[in-house]
């Protein structure tokens, strides 16, 4: 509780339960306390321990709507969507909100001078969790096969996608689906059903968490190495292990990066908003196809189950499904000799074909083991070289493929640059104010995937000191840094956060400050 | 390293209806020890496909790892293959499978890639029915690694190092049955006759067909004491059932007298007829094949034939209610909605 | 074959099969051809296409060992070892190994000037793979449960253990056994059992290689977060997936060092010789004891499964396995309140209890979710971040208890050093001589360990440059020295090996001496 | 979070042979919903081990992740608790156990977490007849992530969605009989008079006892469509067994008339007397348990009961033949050879 209080801005309100009276030590002279004897309310009006503790809940809320004048209604509506086919569980929930308001209305002055207004501000903007953002974008993008295991908080991903499924694929007669979507028994299932049907040329995808990615490690070893394509959205979740699977964190990003044992890496997208949610998992499906590699897509908990404020989703009736470089019959019939693995177009990607294209060319053995260009099996370590090489050949290709980064000043200016990803952009762009009124000049970049392209390179090298805001404890956006691109460790400074909330502005705001008060300010200068 | 096998072969080889003689349903030379069940199971493969007419194209090989698993290497290499990776093969066969609806799915894996490793995805590949042909080149041990038990391996029986094997035997047919699936057979590599119907019936089966053949490991598993031997098997093998495979457009008599056989109806029109051999044998009954299987264990025989079938079997896509049209052949028209939709979505969101 | 020619050292012997004429192309003025028709004498011989094949290699054996002049009986001997069991085989090899000898007897003055020869130059030094010695190891480090699942190259690394215990964990009277071994059905179930055993406080390993370290990704970070310790013993071979089997690399450091999603991260060890994975088995027990954590010892094909002369095996009978903080039923009574993570000794581990030990005090709930100090599940992001923040501290105490590097100089003096691990040893010091004679100075560092110690860090930060040798594509230890230490990646030069072929010392000192002179003279000395 | 029971209670609880009141059993107050299946089973243990005077540090309670495996904070908070990952419970318990053969190993799963994820351990746990309890809480859905339909979802049931579920049914009963599982049986989480006598003989089976407890999720399926439903429950059971498990210091006779009920000996020396309530049963029959099963599954009835024990069965450290001190409690003495078989070995390898 002592945190609580410290968290307290001067001139706030703490509001706690006045059942018991509160230790001396908890009384801060700058701010205004609220004590609502919420034990001793629900000890009097409820006799089963545990409604005592489920509606303790309620009557805080029923206090805080009459404290900050939210509209009853609001609760009314909320509590019927809740408790659809339980309706009677309502009645004791409004009940339990009225003891709040009422308490309210006989002992303060209410409402407080904060309040919750409804407003509209947002012009055409729309509300919507990442997640549900992800599943249509899924649909847009023309995915046709879905395997997941439930995990939260992924799991709305692809009961999202099924159920735009419901609506756009469905034959409204026969009821057929242009569509399959399997429950998996596994995470180890629903990644090689993915890559199955990839390989097959449908577009599939697999949402998961933490611990599904951890399970997919082998298969997408296969898929990077065998060059088929898949998609993987991970929410991420607070980890290591199993967690707290409610909690938001950003720290699945070595582990996706370099799933897998052996040489392997992996193109990553991050996006920030729901509607970056539908954009990326479009661009994921024509980047795993164009890249015959598999595309994770790293989101959060915060931006996947919570509803955020978002531009509109739009879509070009004109854009065409970028499918890569795949042969049909009529090319393989003017060809000589197809080779799987052959380097045509000097671009590390190679030509593929699918499953019953042409009766007599075009067929080859797809393996997770060393291969020549024409996909026979060897152990010459020449052939597995010049493979791997043209891997990383397709590597550097994929650089100018993925999404840019964004820049927030168009030329860099400052000394110092703050680099941030995904749901970092909330707290880092006001952050951006807060360092303005301290007179902090910063230069910033949002990246939105990974292999970072030549822009990330020039804004690191740009700068004398790089803030990386990232969401967990190790760093993690700063070792890619330092293992793909070379950036100096010293230049980089890491501004983290990993309770499991949302990173703040004040956060940020602080860590910068602190770190720039407290370096020699010689040392600076002389790098 | 994989040998390429001479191309030409005979011109006057006998050309089936496709026009296509055996030999293009061949694969690359075997790297397998001389002498492995795997190869005969191979060249059974070859000769089933070749005798039913299929375009080697409109067939998907998909394997795990192991010898067995390596065999797709060996037969149709007209065909796409899929060495996936270890008990695996399931699934990227589910996802293939689901992808397009109109290719037939040929999937090999060995005792240890499915009964170990793959236990999971093989059990939850029965229970959707995945309309598909898997085979189990049985030995009992694991051949790849050299020799440990695998977990059908016979409780008593000797591994190459002298091991007794103490764990009681995981039976995949029963199993199999147990769990639902549609058509379960068993086989031995050394008995072609019987292979050939059953692999026939088992690609025009529409959904899991699943045959187990007992195919000895001549390097790990071919002493005296393991009963995946060879000799052991051709001593104790028990044919309670011959299948004849008789596709509709050609329909023939079976050469099996009145009363000693039974005719069941496939989905596709096509008949599998079996012949009685055992007492009291009902291929569509399950309690009785279970029952056949349990005696035969007991009396340490192996059960061959075509074991339990369900000529009502619907598949995969059936009970999810695909489109008709392979997924993967879907145009940009038929999938995605539009921009006006999704205007209409924004303002739902607003 | 390019390849092969090009690889004969002038003055050297190519020999190959003539039964086709060689192409001019491969013609090269300064090596000796040794033409010997290896086809054709196949096809006389033998009529079975496979025979043909498989005798072309006993032939060429046996017209080595007559060019060479290597003792007959050597090759019998190994016949029969090979053979055991199937002895009639045996006459069919030995009528080909003499069409070979024959052959050379007949065509060509033997032997040639160089020679294979019995000597005796290694003293007491002893000739064993590196998994013979993991077993050995782990019958002495007390390790009584193994559990593990065949895979090449690791699967003899359990059948030693295996077979010393049946030597000397067997009661010779009712054959009873101080050890349990169970072949899992995976390699997830393999990492289970061993985290269940430690649990309870037995000793307990498994063996793998990259694929199996893949699907342990989800139970290592499991035991990372829950503290339970577990010994893993990765025999790389090359990646990725299934990759080459039979092939050699050190390639899983990346996966093995952040297995698992979220903010993971595990000990590793580099054992270069037979002596020192018998060694490093027993400290790898003694760490995860004492750290309660997971202990990764990356071997490689190469030593794991060929023979190396290695120093004798050495054991001090006063040695005591460290237990770690483990309390027992009489410390529980003296105990007010047991709490599982409380880091009392201030060094980020904290004592825990075997099951079973005491009637009422000790009980903990272990878990992968977040917990208090007691235990106790919490969702508290201070509670959360208290836990993971005492890891690091755990961490950091880790670095100064794993086995520290081995410098090959009293001081570090030259500008440029040279850093290695596991098997490059070998090569790095010839390379050293190598370099030496070409008068090109470096100071070397071989690691053992991870994390770093300060040692490590001294080193890199008094060279000018330090040549990083590892044999894989993606210089995955250089990027443990970035991520860990912060180290300047403008300083770690790389030199790579990845054919799946050990790395040879001729490689290393082309690829240093390419650098050297490449690089331009002020640049370097700028730094 | 956990809720802390409070610690007093009425001082005159009676005590059992140990001192202890069945308090000392208890856990922390659960968190699951009010009417969960699940709480009902939990105090079932809890009864269970008072009755049976086990001390609770003897005993190891582990699980994988599910509300069902969250239930062992909620009984005996003397006892060590594991809760590993999903699916994974059984791999974890197999080392545990390994490491010490002198606890009882108690492991809860949910259906999710054996049927689907779980599979390939479950399995190889009966296969290696590790000799712990193993309880499935069956609700047929995954409870945690919100009433998705789980693989033992009856075919045709409707989830919270109102989806039918289209797959055919994982009945873990029968499997676990047809792998070679030595004791298995089923009951229902609200009838604690069944479960009580049949924890009680698992705890007692020196193997792998396995018990399919269906356990209603009253958040995510107690709709009318569901199988797994409280309400269907109830109307469809079908005792075909009670069991009464006689432990040998204080041999009872059983209740039950003579003619109506059979013994059968446990390992340990006591015995399990079995009511046939159900014609032609046969406990120590595997083909008529699984006819039963099989029976029952047909007119869509529960069979309860214990279904199937094998009265010889021996455990993983029997199979093994581990040696009979516990392997953690092994000194150095014990299992270290020294430096001088070591010089040995060295002299060997040169
Ligand atoms: C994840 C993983 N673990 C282990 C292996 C090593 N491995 C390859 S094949 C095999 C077993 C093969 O046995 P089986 O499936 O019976 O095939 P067989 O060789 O007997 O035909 C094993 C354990 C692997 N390739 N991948
Ligand atoms: C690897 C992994 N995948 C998915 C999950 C998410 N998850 C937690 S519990 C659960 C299913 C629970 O179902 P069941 O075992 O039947 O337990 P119940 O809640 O119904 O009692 C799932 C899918 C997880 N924790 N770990
Ligand atoms: S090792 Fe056994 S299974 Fe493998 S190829 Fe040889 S005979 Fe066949
Ligand atoms: S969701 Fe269902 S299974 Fe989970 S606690 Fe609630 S009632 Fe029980
Ligand atoms: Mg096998
Ligand atoms: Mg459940």
């Amino acid at each position: 509780m002592m945190n609580d209080v410290a968290s307290v801005k001067p001139g706030g309100y703490f509001m706690y339960d006045s059942t018991k009276k509160l230790h001396a030590e908890y009384i801060r002279p700058d701010i205004n306390y609220l004590g609502i004897p919420l034990m001793q309310m629900c000890n009097e009006n409820y006799s089963d321990p545990r409604q005592r503790q489920l509606f303790k809940n309620i009557i805080y809320v029923g206090a805080l709507s009459a404290l900050l004048d939210i509209e009853f209604n609001v609760f009314e509506d909320l509590l019927a969507e809740q408790f659809k086919g339980k309706e009677k569980l309502i009645p004791s929930n409004i009940k339990a909100l009225n003891l709040g308001i009422d308490y309210v209305k006989a002992n303060f002055t209410y409402p407080l001078d904060i309040r919750v207004e409804r407003r509209n501000l947002i012009g055409d903007s729309i509300m919507i969790d990442g997640n549900s953002a992800c599943g249509l974008g899924a649909v847009y993008a023309g995915a046709t096969v879905a395997a997941w295991y439930p995990i939260t908080p992924s799991t709305s991903v692809v009961e999202a996608f099924s159920s735009y499924a419901d609506e756009f694929r469905t034959d409204k007669i026969t009821g057929k689906r242009n569509v399959a979507i399997v429950q998996a028994e596994d995470e180890l299932a629903a990644i090689g059903m993915v890559i199955g049907a990839n390989w097959n040329g449908a577009r599939s995808f697999t949402a998961t968490s933490g611990p599904g990615l951890s399970l997919m490690n082998e298969f997408l070893g296969l898929a990077y190495f065998a060059e088929v394509p898949a998609v993987l959205i991970d929410v991420q979740r607070t980890g290591p292990s199993t967690g707290m699977p409610t909690r938001t964190q950003q720290s699945d990003i070595l582990e996706a990066a370099y799933a897998s044992h052996g040489d392997t890496k992996h193109i990553l997208l991050f996006p920030a908003t729901p509607k970056e949610c539908f954009d990326q998992t479009v661009d994921a499906f024509d980047l795993a196809e164009e890249l015959q590699t598999p595309v994770i897509m790293l989101t959060d908990l915060d931006l996947g189950m919570n509803d955020h404020v978002s531009p509109p989703f739009q879509w070009d009736d004109n854009r065409e499904y970028k499918r890569g470089k795949v042969l049909n019959a009529e090319m393989l019939e003017k060809m000589n000799r197809f080779g799987r693995y052959l380097d045509v177009d000097n671009d590390g990607i190679a030509y593929r074909t699918y499953p019953g294209t042409h009766p007599s060319k075009g067929s080859f053995f797809t393996r997770g083991t060393s291969r020549d260009e024409y996909a026979a099996y060897t152990e010459d370590g020449a052939a597995y070289k010049r493979n791997v090489d043209r891997l990383i050949k397709k590597w550097n290709t994929a650089k100018n493929m993925v999404p840019p980064p964004q820049l927030y000043q168009e030329k860099n200016q400052h000394k110092y640059g703050m680099f941030f990803f995904g749901t970092s952009q909330y707290a880092a762009e006001e952050a951006m104010d807060l360092l303005k009124e301290k007179k902090i000049g910063v230069d910033s970049i949002r990246i939105k995937a990974f292999p970072f392209n030549q822009t990330v390179e020039d804004f690191i090298n740009s700068h004398e000191k790089v803030f990386v805001i990232e969401q967990n404890r190790d760093a993690q956006m700063k070792s890619l840094l330092m293992i793909e691109m070379g950036a100096n460790p010293e230049k980089l400074i890491s501004v983290l956060n990993y309770d499991g909330m949302p990173i703040t502005a004040d956060n940020i705001m602080n860590q910068i400050s602190a770190h720039l008060s407290s370096a020699p300010k010689e040392a600076v200068a002389a790098i | 390293m994989t040998y390429i096998r001479p191309k030409f072969r005979h011109p006057e080889l006998p050309k089936n209806k496709l026009g296509y003689s055996v030999d293009y349903y061949e694969g690359a030379l075997s790297t397998l020890c001389a002498g492995c069940g795997h190869d005969s199971i191979s060249a059974a493969i070859v000769k089933a496909c070749f005798e039913m007419n299929i375009e080697p194209h409109r067939l998907a090989k998909l394997s795990g790892i192991g010898c067995s698993s390596k065999t797709p290497t060996y037969f149709l290499s007209n065909s796409h293959g899929f060495n996936s990776v270890h008990g695996r093969m399931p699934s990227v066969a589910t996802g293939a499978n689901l992808a397009n609806r109109d290719l037939i799915y040929f999937g090999v894996s060995g005792d240890g890639d499915t009964a170990s490793i793959g236990m999971g995805q093989f059990v939850h590949a029965i229970r959707r029915n995945l309309n598909m042909v898997y085979i189990v080149m049985n030995n009992g041990c694991y051949g790849l690694t050299k020799g440990q038990d695998s977990a059908t391996a016979d409780q008593g029986s000797k591994n190459k190092s002298g091991n007794v094997n103490l764990f009681e035997s995981i039976d995949l047919a029963s199993m199999a049955i147990e769990l639902g699936a549609t058509f379960v057979a068993q086989s031995f590599s050394g008995d072609k006759t019987q292979l050939l119907p059953l692999l026939k019936a088992a690609m025009k089966h529409p959904g899991f067909a699943f045959i187990n053949v007992i195919s000895p490991c001549v390097t790990f598993n071919n002493n005296v004491g393991s009963t995946k031997s060879y000799d052991y098997v051709r001593e104790h093998i028990d044919a309670t059932a011959t299948v004849d495979f008789v596709p509709e457009m050609a329909e023939i008599t079976t050469e099996y007298e009145e009363g000693t056989s039974k005719k069941v109806k496939m989905h596709d029109g096509s008949y599998i007829a079996l012949s009685k051999l055992a007492q009291g044998w009902d291929p569509l009954n399950k309690l009785s094949a279970m029952n056949a299987i349990y005696h035969a264990r007991m009396n340490s025989e192996f059960l061959t034939g075509l074991l339990y079938v369900n000529p009502d079997s619907q598949d995969l896509h059936h009970i999810i209610q695909t489109t008709d049209k392979p997924l993967n052949e879907l145009t940009k028209a038929e999938i995605c909605p539009g921009s006006a939709a999704l205007k209409d979505i924004n303002l739902g969101l607003r």
